[in-house]
């Protein structure tokens, strides 16, 4: 087949011409990579986390790698939701691709005061909420457990806001579809998952953890089946659009996170080491629809779930 | 910035353990300036994931290649000293802020270990400049020494430290920077190390109120500038990424206390 | 130093030459491993797990390979308890080294009955109670979520037999060490974690998941630092000894977990791709400690933890 | 069984994407016979993390040496494909139960694809036996025919099938199976291949009524018998690790309809 498959796909009233975004906290603003490739490119940019003041970052070593994987304790570095507002986002409003900032918070209020603030602001097209950053002390940790907390953030960001609202999903939990309901019922449009699982590293000969905060979040190839499992199990318990996240890095992982039933998915590490992993997997999605003869990426969204017609 | 996919044209043991590998890369080598370095992959699966970051030690604008020099002490580097030529590799740089070019009579160059390749590069862009050069070169034994052939070849004045003592001063290459900052003319300091010795030469540069610029390493996931994974204190107070705000800073950017407390 | 340094630890009533035994369904009970080294120089040998009834196995495709990791649905295949005293147990009788079981269950009766038998037989010198089976449909599963039902597991078991009882505690929960505290307030003597994390995987070709069980286990280097994290956290919350599983596979990852406060550790996955792991595990913390001077391989447990003494 | 570090003597490819690799490995090459395999680590670093288990093509006890024939289709084959003479593999075997020694004074070789290697082990093997070898190969197309001169050179009459009708039968080589049987002889039959290949020899041989053992493949993790993950469903009902209680299996042993519903 000769035709060009349709790579689009909604996500609440995003409209996105492909199903790959890039994975808060891994891609910048972008700006880093426009030496790679044409951002415009992208289905989405999810940009670095926005917290309400400024916040420096955690200090002594940041990142470690792991097997097919990496820790990082960056800390929320950012400049603060007006920070960002005066300096990051005159530069990037150009941009032809919807922009999705990324929320973290210590309380609900907080998360409220940034989501009305980038919403006034205006340039912003979405709010994902990270409700499972397990790096400042106790920041956001308290958010990702419980699913009545959940609801608490979410249905009080809605209120406060008219843009596509997604929850992001903590891993480290017993029972993640239960969150997931919670976000849906209190307005979430969407639900994104996973944040990176809680891991560490010790350094033998010095005997101390690694990180300069003890603990960090662990991303890459080695949490993709993880990933992959739990965005299967969010898929059956929600209704709402699922974007799927960990480890992916190549067209095929991407494919098995749409086939597992995600709308969309989001790279992050992969970024770091391939800056062109984002085209690279748009491109290899096309290819592979093409290949198949299948006209829209729709058609294998959950094609792996039970009741899905098999393959030919 | 260039990404590409680089033809492994040599590969070298210059001293124990301690390689030199050249790329053809001809847009890398066109754009590189010295202090700037290059993240490289040398394999297609997923262990080890991340890129490493390698100075530049030799561009070749007309032959179209870059070199690097590298140690062999984890998987990373590991890796790279299996590809022999004709195996490819992933490279994309030249990144990160490169050294101001000296306006003083002088020039030091100081290395430690491994530092040598960006002082290396420097030197040679600098051999046909008016100016003397000195190099100071310091490894643990005389059979790490490496790059010292071509400082001279530079027309650099090279004096040598090792720790054991089996060549040239027996101790620290930076007690041999204190002596030579005695020497009449006025000097930059170029130098490039393991942290103890770029915190002593930084402060050594700050006390003598001699211009000094330092090529920094760090743990990176990028090299680019978007995990904020390298980042150093900076003398103000906030953090400066070293792969895009560094390598190379001038030694009153960096908060040298806060960076050695930090440190792993 | 040429003093050749002590490796012995004590878990409960257990005596160990040295802290390196395996970990269960990874290692058989031995026998395939008598052609690559002397069993008997293992700290101590987990066997594959032991059912009250025989189990046959799942059925399709049982391990998948993923980025630095495996991951298996196995389903506790084994000849039942009656079958392994018949069959099993006279053909290992004889190692020089601790036998351990491990202990899966649907109910709380299981475990207990699984346990007394192997208590009378003889033979085995601990039990290891396997909280966290993720394979068997939800067998097992509901153990490992809620301290109550670890605990009434725990304290049944602990009535039944006057073998050294360790709890296995699942990772694929919020809070890990509310659970171990619950296992040592039940009267367990130690706690051994993690068992795998629960992943999936999709064969893009033909839009299924690859295991026949659907999801499985995920195990190997990938999960290693997620393992040290709860590890970590669950020696900081009890006070019974902490035996650390995932990833391990050369003496520099046993040192991670000893140091992280773990008293000894297991080796799963790492036999797969290595069948002299062990071997080669132990005799890396000897020339470890050697090295270092040590003389006690009980210097340098915790030693990456708070208020440890720091490295010289 | 033996644990090896193994160095790479020799490295070719025999057909697009086909390579043999030759191993200096006395111990295994002296225990090895046909049907057996051999587990593989190519590399290092824990990605790919699994050993890859590989039929003995060629054991020359004198030479010391172990070959492999492989199709590079993933990770594990791409990153053995990189092992240039010099380098080295940990290798460990001869692993599981070989064929057993035909009695009949036919014996007809069934290959499909990569599964050319046990068979052509097995010919050498029976070269200077008093029986007629007959050696049916198949492929998906002429190109990718490998081990057929071996065959020959080991005595047998060889016959070919190529999906694509390239060279000898347009077909299968099961197809070729059929009027094999017809031919006069008491025959046995040794198969290795793909699993519908398989499938259809063991049928037909079971229909027939004729001796026939089959070489299997399942994901494997450790090769030894220890993981449980190579399991194929017994004609008894329970299952049988392929590593240890076959890879060989008789026609009747297993139950092919419940592998073929079970199998990815
Ligand atoms: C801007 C820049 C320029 C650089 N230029 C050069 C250069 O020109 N030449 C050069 O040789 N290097 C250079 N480096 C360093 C280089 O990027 C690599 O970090 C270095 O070569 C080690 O890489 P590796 O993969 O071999 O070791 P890794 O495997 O990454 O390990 C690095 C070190 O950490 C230790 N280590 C690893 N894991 C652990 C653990 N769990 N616990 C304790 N210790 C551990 C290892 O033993 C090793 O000593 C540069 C770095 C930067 C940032
Ligand atoms: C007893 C035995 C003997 C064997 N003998 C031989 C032999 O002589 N020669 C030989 O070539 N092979 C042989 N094999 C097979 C061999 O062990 C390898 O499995 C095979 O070579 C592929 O390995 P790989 O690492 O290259 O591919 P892998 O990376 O393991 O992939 C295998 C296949 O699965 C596909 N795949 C991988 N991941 C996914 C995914 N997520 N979704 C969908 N598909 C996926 C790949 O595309 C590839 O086609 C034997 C196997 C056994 C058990
Ligand atoms: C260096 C780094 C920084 C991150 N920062 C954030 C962040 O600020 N907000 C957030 O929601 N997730 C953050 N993440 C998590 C990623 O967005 C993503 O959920 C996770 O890394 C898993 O995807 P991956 O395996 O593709 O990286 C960060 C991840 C990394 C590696
Ligand atoms: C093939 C396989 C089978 C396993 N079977 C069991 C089991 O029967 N009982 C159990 O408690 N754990 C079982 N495990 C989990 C391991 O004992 C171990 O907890 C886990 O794999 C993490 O360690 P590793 O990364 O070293 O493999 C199994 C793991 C694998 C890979
Ligand atoms: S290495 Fe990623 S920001 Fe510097
Ligand atoms: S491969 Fe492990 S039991 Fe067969």
């Amino acid at each position: 087949m000769s035709i060009e498959p349709s790579l689009a796909v909604t996500i609440g009233g995003l409209r996105l011409k492909n199903p790959v975004m890039t994975a808060s906290g891994c891609f910048g603003w972008g700006e880093e990579f426009r030496a790679y490739f044409d951002l415009n490119e992208l289905g989405a940019l999810v940009g670095k986390a926005v917290t309400a003041e400024p916040r420096p970052g955690n200090t002594g070593v940041r990142i470690h790698e792991t097997p097919a994987g990496m820790l990082n304790a960056i800390g929320l570095q950012n400049p603060g939701v007006e920070g960002f507002i005066a300096d990051i986002l005159p530069r990037i409003r150009d941009l032809n691709c919807p922009l999705i900032a990324n929320v973290p918070g210590h309380t609900v209020a907080e998360y409220v005061r940034v989501a009305r603030r980038l919403t006034e602001a205006g340039g912003i097209d979405a709010i994902e909420l990270n409700l499972s950053c397990p790096n400042v002390g106790r920041g956001g940790l308290e958010f990702c457990v419980a699913p009545e907390s959940v609801a608490e953030v979410v249905s009080a960001v809605r209120s406060a806001t008219r843009l596509t609202l997604i929850a992001k999903l903590s891993p480290n939990v017993t029972d993640v579809a239960v969150l997931a309901q919670a976000a849906q019922a209190a307005g979430a449009d969407a639900i994104s998952l996973i944040n990176t699982l809680v891991g560490m590293a010790i350094d033998v000969e010095r005997r101390r953890p690694i990180l300069g905060n003890v603990t960090g979040g662990l991303s890459g190839p080695a949490i993709r089946p993880v990933a992959l499992r739990m965005v299967y199990e969010v898929v059956g318990a929600v209704q709402v659009p699922v974007i799927g996240i960990g480890g992916i890095a190549t067209a095929r992982d991407a494919l098995e996170f749409l086939m597992a039933g995600a709308t969309a998915v989001q790279v992050g590490t992969a970024n770091f080491f391939n800056p062109r992993a984002c085209p690279e997997i748009i491109a290899g999605l096309r290819d592979w629809l093409r290949a198949h003869g299948i006209r829209d990426v729709r058609e294998i969204i959950g094609a792996a779930r039970p009741g899905a017609t098999p393959a030919p | 910035m260039h990404l590409v996919t680089s033809e492994v044209l040599d590969l070298r043991e210059v001293a124990p353990d301690h390689w030199v590998t050249t790329f053809d890369a001809p847009e890398i080598a066109a754009a590189a300036r010295p202090g700037q370095f290059v993240m490289v992959r040398a394999g297609p699966d997923w262990d080890p994931l991340l890129p490493r970051a390698f100075s530049i030690y030799h561009a070749d604008i007309e032959a179209g290649c870059v070199e690097i020099l590298y140690r062999v002490v984890g998987r990373g580097t590991r890796q790279l000293a299996t590809l022999e030529p004709g195996r490819f590799a992933t490279m994309w740089g030249p990144l990160g802020r490169p050294f101001d070019l000296p306006e003083t009579e002088r020039v030091i160059l100081v290395a430690g270990g491994v530092g040598v390749p960006p002082v290396v590069f420097l030197a040679e862009r600098l051999a046909q400049a008016p100016m003397r050069l000195l190099g100071l070169v310091g490894a643990s034994s005389r059979k790490f020494l490496v790059g010292v052939e071509h400082l001279r070849r530079a027309g650099a004045e090279v004096r040598l430290a090792t720790d054991d003592g089996s060549l040239g001063h027996h101790g620290l290459v930076t007690d041999l920077l204190a002596a030579a900052l005695q020497e009449p003319g006025q000097a930059t300091i170029y130098a490039c190390g393991p942290q103890p010795m770029l915190v002593k030469t930084a402060r050594t540069a700050l006390a003598a109120g001699v211009s000094c610029q330092l090529a920094l390493e760090a743990p990176m996931a990028c090299g680019v500038g978007a995990c904020l994974g390298c980042t150093v204190p900076r003398a103000g107070g906030s953090f400066a990424r070293v792969c895009c705000e560094g390598p190379v800073f001038a030694a009153q950017e960096i908060d040298w206390e806060a960076w050695e407390r930090g440190s792993i």
